[in-house]
């Protein structure tokens, strides 16, 4: 699924990713650990295709509508409601079925009596839980999760941990965090960029 | 020289005059440059003298192309 | 079309952002006509019905950059352009959208403006509701652009009027033209010519301008 | 690593020929202007000039077309480069028709020479360009605004020209635009002289920037590679 050979990429003069050479099948899991500043989130960007290598390659096997990224941001609308952040990015990744899809996803994040309050009014919890309504909306083949668990609450953090059982196997999975531990049982492979940089 | 022929000449010298000016700055770049030449010299060369080879990938020759 | 789905889609949110937060069109309604007021005390008494028609451009463009520096606030603040980038709709379709909802709250604050300047200046007549019709498509596709441009930088406030008003020059001349000149169909067609040129050159690069 | 910088050096020594014959033609050979007698041999330089800042701003805005096209890095420097080199020859322009501007018509300035004030557009408009530059973190990102500013540029050219003439038809100027000197044939002669060599003076100091900012780029990554 992805394939990613002498992968560079650097900020101005700071370079922050060298040479790293990765691939990630289709049905793997890999979990990506380091330091804050370590590369995490820009390699995820990289997997992406949010940002360009500034050296080296990486060539992904899944197009912009099979891709689900969970970044630091929510990306959605604080001035937009749960329902119409969802409905405006099923609409864009022309998701079937997308009122049933956005209901089940709400439910099962326990956002559905939340759905049509602004954004604004949430917990940041449930913004992170609506981040990952979005990543999920349009059931992408590779999922990628830029330390998914801060800000979660405990509730969000089972209900993730129970997501990420359902569809490993099934998808290919990316996620960074501090916390390796977590996902130990469910990791296919591991990176550590503190020691790859 | 009547007043056209001074400001002529006033037109053609402003031009050498800024292009004088261009390479004189230039010139102070350049000065920079080489400084920072000399300095990541002068480390590689302690390095190497520390035993240590001097981990400096090579950068790509430099060429002018139009 | 799903172009235009995707299109339509962004639009809504645009404007729903702007229903809900209430803070680019109401400033621009007054910002407007506070500007022409502040005309009418700028000219002189004697001055001519011309110089008043400059001035109504003068105000236009200003409005429209007021507009235009709202334009990516929300996607800016909470760094959400990533998200609809990596959407699988075609970038210039966010062009589009914001463009529209751009040249929607102008015409909103033209549509006040026109008769406060009918009522202080000069009357107004079909060819200058034509030239405002025809300048806001030009502001409206360029500006959304450099919006764009500024919204990646570091002084977006700073540099959108530097970037926009060098590319406002001809708007100003082909809208004054249609205004004061005698025969103002040339005027009007080379806002045209403008709106072509530069909305397919906008539209074709905004890609370019959002993505990596 | 050579530093061979032959092309730079070539296109020197033929600018300083060039520009030496024809500033010596333009003044010493060249017969007067039959209206305008001497003050007509300031057209050898600012006409040149101007049609080479145009050049500048076209290798620019082709420059950031190929690196839009293929996305090579290198092709970032050299439209910077161009585009600077067009300002300083944007700004030569505007100082030569100024002062060709106070000989004809005894004042600074005048917004009825067209070309002039285009230049005086285009200034405002690359400033911003260097400006939309020095504002954004260096990177892919940047290149690709800049190339697709450089590209608005070259468009502005040709519609703020149209506007400037339309904006005759209200604007009331000082009516004495005079519509490009006859030219003999010896005069046309050295003409060519002379924009062959401000063109030659445009490549030679492009070659030379476009390295120093090569090696700079270089010496970033060496320093980079050492930490």
């Amino acid at each position: 699924m992805i394939a990613a050979r002498g992968l560079e990429r650097r900020f101005g003069s700071k370079r922050i990713l060298r040479g790293l050479d990765l691939d990630v099948g289709d049905r793997d899991f890999l979990v990506v650990t380091g330091p804050n500043g370590s590369g995490k989130s820009t390699l995820l960007g990289l997997c992406a295709g949010l940002l360009a290598p500034t050296g080296g390659t990486i060539d992904v096997a899944a197009d912009r509508g099979e891709i689900g990224y969970l970044a630091h941001e929510p990306l959605v609308y604080r001035e937009l409601t749960a329902l119409e952040n969802l409905d405006l990015y099923g609409r864009l990744y022309r998701v079937p079925e997308r009122r049933e899809r956005i209901g089940m996803l709400l439910e099962r994040f326990l956002l559905w009596e939340a759905r049509h309050e602004r954004v604004s009014a949430f917990s940041r919890g449930m913004v992170q839980r609506l981040a990952l309504c979005r990543a999920l909306l349009h059931e992408p083949r590779l999922l990628l999760l830029d330390e998914p668990f801060t800000g979660l609450d405990p509730a969000g953090a089972t209900l993730l941990d129970a997501e990420l059982e359902a569809l490993r196997g099934a998808r290919t999975i990316v996620v960074s965090t501090h916390e390796p531990d977590r996902l130990r049982e469910l990791a296919t492979a591991r990176l550590d960029l503190a020691r790859a940089a | 020289m009547t007043t056209a022929e001074k400001y002529v000449t006033a037109a053609y010298l402003v031009v050498l005059a800024v292009v004088l000016l261009y390479v004189v700055i230039y010139a102070f770049k350049l000065a920079r440059l080489e400084r920072e030449v000399l300095r990541l010299a002068r480390l590689a060369a302690e390095r190497r003298e520390a035993g240590e080879a001097p981990r400096v990938e090579p950068a790509e020759p430099v060429r002018t192309s139009i | 079309m799903t172009y235009f789905g995707d299109v339509a889609a962004l639009a809504r949110k645009d404007l729903l952002l702007e229903l809900r937060s209430r803070d680019t069109l109401p400033a621009m309604l007054l910002f407007v006509v506070s500007t022409l007021v502040v005309f009418h005390f700028a000219l002189p008494a004697d001055s001519s019905d011309v110089a008043a028609g400059g001035l109504l451009w003068v105000a236009i463009v200003f409005t429209a950059l007021l507009g235009l520096t709202r334009a990516f606030a929300a996607e800016r603040e909470q760094r959400l352009l990533d998200g609809l980038v990596l959407a699988p709709c075609d970038r210039s379709a966010i062009w589009l959208a914001k463009g529209a909802s751009v040249m929607a709250f102008l015409l909103l604050a033209e549509a006040v403006a026109l008769p406060a300047f009918a009522l202080f200046f000069a009357p107004v007549d079909v060819t200058l509701v034509a030239a405002v019709l025809l300048a806001d498509i030009g502001i409206a596709a360029v500006g959304t652009l450099l919006a764009a441009m500024a919204a990646a930088s570091r002084a977006r406030e700073l540099l959108l009027p530097l970037l926009f008003l060098p590319l406002a020059i001809p708007v100003i001349v082909g809208g004054v033209g249609a205004t004061v000149a005698d025969e103002p169909a040339r005027y009007l067609g080379f806002l045209a010519l403008y709106d072509l040129l530069f909305a397919i050159l906008s539209w074709a690069s905004f890609e370019y301008v959002v993505t990596e | 690593m050579s530093l061979r910088n032959n092309r730079g050096v070539a296109l020197a020594s033929t600018a300083a020929l060039l520009l030496l014959a024809g500033i010596s033609l333009a003044f010493f050979w060249v017969p007067d202007d039959v209206d305008q007698g001497f003050s007509q041999r300031i057209f050898y330089i600012h006409v040149p000039v101007a049609l080479t800042a145009y050049a500048c701003f076209g290798w620019g805005a082709w420059k950031a077309l190929r690196l839009l096209w293929t996305g090579e890095v290198r092709y970032d420097l050299e439209s910077y480069t161009a585009v600077h080199m067009g300002v300083i020859f944007g700004i030569l322009t505007l100082v030569t028709g100024s002062i060709w501007a106070r000989i004809s018509w005894g004042v600074w300035w005048s917004w009825g020479e067209r070309q002039l004030v285009l230049f005086l557009v285009l200034f405002l408009f690359y400033s911003a360009y260097f400006m939309l530059r020095y504002s954004t973190e260096p990177g892919p990102r940047r290149e690709r605004m800049s190339a697709v500013y450089a590209l608005f540029g070259v468009v502005l050219i040709p519609v703020s020209f149209l506007a400037i003439r339309l904006a005759e038809g209200f604007i009331h100027p000082t009516v004495f635009t005079r519509d490009g000197p006859q030219m003999a044939g010896s005069m046309f002669f050295v003409f060519c002289v002379c924009f062959a060599g401000t063109l030659a003076l445009a490549g030679a100091l492009y070659a030379n920037e476009l390295l120093g900012k090569r090696v700079d780029a270089s010496l970033r990554e060496l320093e980079e590679a050492r930490a």
